[in-house]
């Protein structure tokens, strides 16, 4: 049994798709911050997989190492508003945070 | 790397991944999704294997799993893990539309790309290697790479001021109006 | 910048009110009330000197400011309308910019008087002078845009200034509804200059005039219209909602909110006009559509009559003026509506001066009074003794506004009359070579409406002067005139109410005034009177029984009898026939509604669009609201997540749009052709596709004769004059009559009628014609396709019928198919049926 | 060197962004940071300026930097725009957090930074740079909302942008990735030529397109990606508020303009019927519907201009959707759009910190009533700026709605329909605006109410007349801008 690109990209389409479920539906602060990571990782495969036909040059890979680098830098500020949300809710629950509205 | 040995990496990878982000998105203590995350990040990083990517295998480890989790993991230790949320899909309209949502994109996207038949071309000498990607990086991409730093700082400045210590002001009490409720 | 020292009046003309309102808003707030007054009065009056210099200077013909290049109207490969920042003034605008500033400094010399008690003076007077900038700047505008400016600008200013006295923001409504209505207008407007630029490449208006023939060919066809008719309806519109005609008069009455003299200089003399004067600036194509004329003839006389009448039941000062004003604006508009555009901005002319004198008079007696915002007709009354002054201008301005012979409001009133029943005698008006006909029935309508709301004008105006003046006083007020500031205006604006209307008369050194206008203006009505005496004798008419109606009933009476004996139809007109609450119901709630909706666009809406609607669905729906109301970080993810789906289910299916064209004896077929997108099509409908399988190439395929139905046959009816749209008359083997609507009335024979001329039917694949006629030998005839056949005045036709199948696949393999039956000539049209599936 | 000199504005900001941090770092004394940040955006302004006018498409730069960054008159004339938001909004910034005794140096080099990746999103000629630049300016965006971390409303707008921001941001990666698979570059360029020869595999693309415009349309905070605006305006800080919904918005159309005319600028693609032009439409009028409807009933001012923004992206997606019919007018009609709407909500936003001092904010539209009476001057440029915002002559949005409106009339067919639906709409949007022109000038404050007085800074003073400058001069002198937008659109179509 061969394994195309295509099999690669089914697979980070799956991810993609299980990450954005999970940022929909869960209310975790974390939760959701670890699905968005979930999708990031998505489209780093995504991009390896497709620089795998493109072997001429490192194009994907490159993004994806901006990708990690990026989310990084992402995580740790975010995880720095969880820390304050945190400090104010006493909790990370997301929708509790509902006091900006009409 | 193909051949059936890769098929089997393969197959074992990508089941492993699906399991564990799965895992991640539905367990209801926030360290467990952590931990189901290290095992998602790890068999995307033997995935990168299959494809010829040793280097971004070995970040994938080192950044990811080694620092971005391990902040979660703090973080997550640090305020305690969380419980009382509701189930996620308790309600009926998020649940029939986020599986709408996912089956629409799935079936639109599996469709297509497992039909795109693309051709896999041997992979040069050193395809994927640290030393041809660093190439690729620090010369053709220099700028990017370069730009990356800012990004960074950008985040270590953001880290700071919002979590550093209270300032004399704040002590005082903050502006009246905008949070009058 | 150039132009003649005279030019440079121009533009000191329109700076100089803004220089005021800078001086006196910014600046002067802590100064004394005597500086307020001295900058702004004096800034109004030198505007009003500039502009008489230059209008007395301007001999034949105009002056130019020239500004700068203010900008380029782009229009596309490089193309472009330039708009220079330029002032000009000729007849028209030179009468109106001298009227605006005259008045408009009579009228800052009574609030002198009139708002010395109130505190925020400076404002006020700032207000004043920002609105006679915009004035003299719509007025004095080389162009449309420029115009707009001022246009705009007056808008606004009125809306400050309604709101003036407003304490809070509950009480601005007025206001507020004032300035969306004419916002309502300015649509039409823009679209109209639009529409002006794009046809004609300018907007100046001296280019304009010149190229004004463009509009005599009917260059586009808009809902039916002409260019003339679509552009003159436009700017018609905007005028609609500036000059306070039908249906957009609403607000008018209502903007009485603010202090009076700004009622006087707004509401009545100046601003409301301007709809006015952009029809006279317009009127080179005005005069080119018979039908927007006939348009607002009406929609003028309807308003001249349903304000006329909805002013009689009016029982404050303010608001009998104010539904007053809305009458008058209708006659100028029925002026317009025959092409009688200069007398139209006569009754303009002498109108601001008796308006402004009415407003000024009423506001005198409720500065005399104490009354605030509005003095009841019920507490007024013996006024004439205390307030010699105000009720002797008073009534002069009273009987101008009626018509009284001699007086300024007769002669302008008589000539709209005049230009009426020109219009009702001869059907054909000349304008310019092109003939305008406005329907004799609209015009003898018109002067129905018009005659009773004389009528009515006449009792309104003596019933507001006896109710006000005479009798014994209803109020326990010790009322005593103004200072001179106050009494001066009111003097100088009654001279003005009995001597403007002389300017118009044909008598030596006079006649430049009119004449000079008729010569920028485009009157579709030769200049000399028509109907002979009959317009005097009903204008006179209505007068006498108007004004004998209302000394009948007032003198000396200290009730309104009228509500008694009028019942109903006093209460309704009271209540503005009930128009507001309409718009309420009709525009207000439903856009209060609209805005809860949306303001809550979160779960409740997406769930209303998607869920609730489905009632099936209802269930599930409010269950959703309840669990995912509120504005959370969730909420928001999903309505991404919807946009996500929404804008991926665009692409997800494709369109097919075919258009069939036919070149000479060619039919070709033609797909749009886009990233992503290949077709197929099967002609004939056997199965096959002739253009192999899905092509990416493909945007155009000629028809093959291959494609045509054997059991059908269109036969193509060409009538006289033969270049004419064919009719298509689709055969079976049933036997069919062409009638009247095939052949055309004039082709069948009396005696034929009813006996089926000519019958047609197909056979083999081939057309039967029988043929019945009258005095000829019944005959029978073969047409093949392709084949015509000459009987009378029509040819025939008879062309096949191909069926198509056009298939088009888009990039994610999903297919939409239609089927298409279309003759080889003729109208293309006729799809059968489409689809949607997806072959992977 | 070329490349540096060529790149100034950018490098101006970056070097001396850093040299600020260290500085502020090591120095004893305190360091007026925000004078600093202030001087150099301005500096930053004038050689943009001056490029733009003198030499606006330099040539002979190393291909190394020009495949990742656009050197031509497009971003001289963006980089100009961003400038002038981000001095306008770091102006305000010093009045306010003095003024409110939040002061934090970190604020005003986030301000600077995110400036910086902004106008490297604008200039991106490559998608990986795009990322960058659009992580850069919007994760120093969030952490200038957290900053005020005692404030639940700020923490809350936080929470929200950023989560919702990195959903779109992985989201927008996604579409690049698969852009990535069907064409093999990353650059716009490339991508481009592969799309035109044909190399490319349409359902990939046209999935790339899908997903990169859903993350775009987030940032622009077009409908129905909007949801995020309302909720992290309200929450930030005044400046921060300002700088979003102009830096932000700005960069982010800038960047869309790029993608739009170079990968997706495919005639095949831009059918106007099954292209995405028709589909742009539909984003334009959904935005124009819900800004315009949403902010009727609101009462906070930051709300109001939240929703106004909305419409405002609503107005300028018009302008993309013409871009298939008159290329060059629909990009500067863009542009200078860009303009208009940079100095109008700008100035409001500078003129609602200038209302508010000690503690106390004006929030509310009832905030501000009788402030014009009370301080004319003062209110003016408020109500230049709705004025402007609603389109009246002779404004500067006026204008740049009339030359948005234009293209979309010339692209005729729904477009023109299209625009005449922008006007309706801009219409109803006058109820709101002019709300606020009545409360500063036509009205009383209610009997007790607490009011806040005008903070006496000149900082504040300074931004706003520049911003009232800029309104103004952009009204009564457009057909200088336009040719310059012109001029600067150019370069995307060579």
């Amino acid at each position: 049994m061969e394994f195309g690109i295509g099999a690669y990209a089914v697979l980070a389409t799956t991810i993609f798709g299980i990450g954005a479920l999970g940022f929909v539906v869960r209310r975790n602060f974390l939760v959701q911050l670890m699905s968005v990571e979930l999708m990031l990782n998505a489209v780093n495969l995504l991009f390896i997989a497709f620089n795998r036909i493109y072997v001429e040059q490192h194009g994907g890979q490159s993004f994806a190492f901006v990708v990690i680098a990026v989310a990084a830098a992402e995580a740790a500020l975010g995880l720095a508003i969880a820390i304050a949300y945190h400090r104010i809710h006493r909790s990370v629950e997301t929708d509790l945070a509902d006091r900006l509205r009409h | 790397m193909t051949g059936s040995a890769g098929s089997w990496l393969f197959l074992v990878a990508a089941s492993l991944a699906v399991a564990c982000a799965l895992g991640t998105v539905l367990s209801r203590n926030t360290l467990r999704s952590a931990m189901f995350l290290l095992g998602h990040l790890g068999s995307l990083a033997m995935l990168y294997l299959t494809l010829h990517a040793e280097l971004l295998a070995a970040i994938q480890l080192l950044v990811y799993a080694g620092a971005i989790l391990v902040l979660f993991v703090f973080v997550i230790m640090l305020i305690g893990p969380s419980g009382g949320e509701p189930p996620p899909f308790r309600n009926a309209f998020p649940r029939t539309f986020a599986a709408t949502f996912v089956a629409t994109l799935g079936l639109a996207v599996l469709g297509l790309v497992g039909r795109t038949a693309m051709e896999v071309p041997s992979a040069p000498e050193g395809f994927g290697g640290v030393e041809a990607v660093g190439f690729a990086l620090f010369r053709d991409a220099a700028v990017p790479f370069e730009l990356i730093a800012v990004t960074l700082t950008v985040a270590a400045l953001g880290v700071v001021g919002i979590t550093r210590g209270k300032t004399a002001v704040e002590a005082a009490g903050e502006a009246k109006r905008p949070e009058a409720e | 910048m150039h132009g003649t020292p005279l030019a440079i009046a121009l533009l000191v003309a329109v700076l100089a009110p803004l220089a005021g309102a800078i001086v006196s808003g910014l600046f002067l707030r802590n100064a004394p009330k005597k500086a307020v007054s001295l900058v702004s009065v004096s800034a109004v009056f030198v505007s009003f000197v500039a502009a008489a210099i230059a209008y007395v200077g301007l001999d034949e013909g105009s002056l130019r400011f020239e500004g700068y290049r203010w900008f380029t109207i782009p229009l596309g490969g490089g193309q472009g309308v330039p708009i220079e920042f330029a002032l000009s003034m000729d007849a028209l605008s030179g009468m109106m910019a001298v009227m605006v500033a005259g008045i408009a400094t009579l009228i800052h010399l009574f609030s002198v008087g009139y708002m010395a008690e109130e505190e925020s003076y400076a404002r006020y007077f700032a207000y004043l002078n920002l609105f006679t900038f915009a004035m003299q700047l719509l007025v004095l505008a080389a162009n449309l845009p420029l115009l707009f400016v001022g246009w705009e600008g007056v808008g606004l200013c009125s809306y400050l200034l309604i709101g003036f006295w407003h304490q809070n923001l509950a009480y601005e409504a007025a206001a507020r509804k004032a300035f969306i209505v004419n916002r309502v207008g300015d649509v039409a407007v823009l679209v109209g200059m639009f529409l002006v630029a794009s046809l004609t490449g300018t907007l100046d208006f001296e280019a304009l005039s010149q190229r004004a023939g463009v509009f005599d060919v009917p260059a586009f066809g808009v809902l039916g219209m002409t260019a003339a008719t679509a552009v003159s309806l436009l700017f018609f519109w905007g005028a609609t909602a500036k000059s306070a005609q039908i249906p957009l008069y609403v607000w008018l009455p209502d903007a009485m909110a603010g202090p009076t003299p700004v009622s006087a200089l707004i509401h009545a003399a100046t601003m409301v006009t301007s709809g006015v004067y952009l029809s006279a600036r317009m009127s080179p194509i005005f005069v080119k559509s018979s039908a927007a004329l006939t348009v607002i003839l009406l929609v003028g006389a309807a308003t001249a009559l349903l304000a006329g009448l909805v002013a009689l039941t009016q029982d404050r000062m303010k608001k009998v003026l104010a539904f007053s004003t809305v009458s008058q604006l209708g006659f100028m508009f029925a002026a317009v509506g025959v092409g009688a555009f200069s007398a139209a901005m006569f009754h303009v002319f002498t109108h601001a001066f008796f308006k402004a004198l009415l407003f000024l008079g009423a506001g005198s007696v409720m500065h005399a009074v104490h009354a605030h915002g509005d003095a009841e007709l019920d507490r007024l009354g013996g006024l004439r003794k205390a307030l010699p002054v105000t009720s002797l201008t008073f009534l002069v301005g009273a009987l101008s506004l009626a018509g009284v012979p001699l007086l300024a409001g007769f002669f302008s009133k008589e000539q709209i009359l005049h230009a009426l029943f020109g219009a009702a005698g001869n059907a054909q008006l000349a304008a310019g070579g092109v003939a305008v006909s406005i329907p004799s029935w609209a015009a003898t309508t018109a002067i129905v409406f018009l005659a009773l709301a004389a009528l009515s004008t006449a009792f309104y105006s003596l019933k507001l002067y006896l109710r006000t003046f005479t009798g014994e006083p209803r109020h326990d007020a010790e009322p005593h005139e103004g200072g001179l500031e106050m009494k001066l205006p009111l003097v100088l604006l009654a001279v003005g109410a009995v001597l403007a209307g002389y300017l118009w008369l044909p008598a030596e050194g006079l006649e430049r005034f009119a004449e000079s206008l008729r010569a920028v203006v485009r009157d579709a009505l030769p200049v000399e009177a028509h109907g002979g005496a009959l317009p005097m004798i009903v204008g006179l008419g209505a007068l006498a029984i108007g004004a004998g109606l209302a000394v009948a009933l007032y003198k000396g009476k200290a009730e309104d009898p009228l509500p008694a004996k009028l019942g109903a139809f006093y209460r309704a007109a009271y209540q503005n026939f009930g128009v507001d609450a309409l718009y309420d119901r009709l525009f207000v709630r439903p856009v209060a509604a609209i805005s809860r909706f949306v303001r809550s666009f979160d779960f409740e809406t997406i769930d209303g669009l998607f869920v609730g609607i489905p009632s099936g669905l209802a269930t599930v729906g409010s269950k959703a609201v309840r669990q995912l109301q509120g504005s959370t970080v969730h909420s928001h993810a999903l309505g991404m997540v919807v946009g996500l789906v929404l804008v991926f289910g665009y692409f997800g299916y494709p369109r097919l749009e075919v258009t069939i064209r036919h070149e000479g004896a060619r039919t070709v077929l033609e797909v749009p052709p886009s990233f992503g997108y290949s077709y197929r099509v099967d002609f004939g409908g056997d199965g096959t596709y002739e253009t192999g399988d899905f092509r990416a190439d493909l945007t155009a395929l000629a028809v093959p004769p291959s494609a045509a139905k054997k059991d059908r046959v269109v036969l193509l009816v060409h009538r006289e004059p033969l270049d004419s749209e064919p009719v298509e008359v689709w055969l079976d083997e049933h036997p069919r009559e062409l009638g009247e609507r095939e052949l055309g009335a004039d082709f069948i024979p009396p005696g034929a009628r009813g006996a089926l001329p000519i019958m047609a039917w197909i056979e083999d694949g081939a057309v039967k014609l029988r043929t019945n006629l009258p005095g000829d030998e019944p005959e029978e005839r073969e047409l093949r396709p392709g084949q015509s056949h000459r009987i009378g005045a029509a040819r025939l036709v008879a062309t096949g019928v191909a069926f198509a199948r056009v298939e088009v696949k888009n990039a994610f393999g999903h297919v939409t198919v239609q089927e298409l039956e279309f003759p080889f000539r003729g109208r293309a049209r006729t799809a059968v049926r489409g689809g949607s599936r997806r072959i992977p | 060197m070329t490349a540096l000199f060529a790149l100034a504005p950018l490098v101006l900001l970056l070097v001396g962004g850093l040299l600020i941090m260290l500085v502020d770092a090591f120095a004893k004394e305190r360091v007026e940071v925000s004078a600093l940040v202030s001087t150099l955006l301005g500096a930053s302004f004038v050689v943009a300026a001056g490029s733009l006018l003198a030499d606006p498409n330099p040539s002979g730069l190393p291909a190394e930097i020009t495949r990742y960054l656009a050197v031509d008159a497009t971003g001289y004339f963006t980089d100009v725009v961003l400038t002038v938001a981000a001095l306008i909004a770091t102006l305000a910034a010093g009045s306010y957090l003095r003024e409110h005794e939040l002061e934090r140096p970190e604020i005003y080099l986030l301000l600077l930074l995110s400036t910086f990746g902004a106008m490297v999103l604008a200039r991106a000629a490559d998608l990986i740079v795009l990322f960058i630049g659009l992580e850069t300016m919007s994760l120093a965006v969030y952490g200038m909302i957290a900053m005020r971390r005692n404030n639940a409303r700020s923490i809350e707008a936080a929470t929200k942008y950023f989560l919702l921001g990195s959903f779109a941001a992985a989201i927008f990666l996604f579409g690049a990735a698969l852009l990535y698979g069907a064409t093999g570059g990353t650059s716009i360029a490339a991508i481009r030529d592969a799309i035109r020869g044909g190399h490319a595999e349409p359902a990939l693309v046209m999935l790339g397109l899908v997903f990169t415009l859903a993350g775009f349309a987030f940032k622009v905070a077009a409908a129905p990606f909007h949801g995020w605006a309302p909720d992290a305006y309200e929450g930030a800080m005044i400046p921060v508020t300002g700088f979003m919904s102009v830096v932000v918005k700005a960069a982010a159309f800038a960047s869309l303009l790029r993608v739009f005319t170079g990968v997706f600028g495919d005639p095949l693609l831009m059918h106007p019927t099954t292209g995405w032009p028709t589909l742009v439409a539909a984003l334009a009028l959904l935005s124009m519907l819900v800004g315009n409807l949403g902010a009727l009933g609101q009462k906070n001012i930051k709300r109001i201009l939240a929703f106004s923004g909305i419409a405002h992206a609503g107005y300028v997606l018009v302008g993309f959707a013409s871009l298939h019919a008159v290329p060059e007018d629909a990009t500067a009609a863009i542009l200078y759009y860009f303009l208009a709407y940079a100095g109008g909500t700008g100035l409001a936003l500078a003129s609602l910190v200038a209302f508010g001092s000690k503690g106390l904010e004006a929030v509310d539209v009832d905030d501000l009533v009788g402030l014009g009476k009370r301080h004319p001057l003062l209110a003016l440029p408020m109500a230049i700026a709705m004025l402007s915002l609603l389109g009246i002559p002779p404004t500067a949005g006026f204008f740049a709605k009339l030359f948005l409106f234009q293209a979309a009339a010339q692209a005729g067919g729904i477009f023109a329909w299209l625009a005449l639906a922008g006007v309706a709409l801009s219409v109803v949007s006058g109820f709101y605006y002019l709300r606020i022109v009545v409360a500063l000038y036509a009205s009383e404050p209610a009997e007790g109410a607490v009011v806040a007085r005008p903070m006496r800074s000149g900082y504040v003073l300074l931004a706003m007349v520049f911003g009232s400058a800029l309104v103004v001069k952009l009204g009564v002198m457009p057909g200088l801008y336009l040719d310059l937008a012109l001029e600067a659109g150019r370069g995307l179509f060579h």
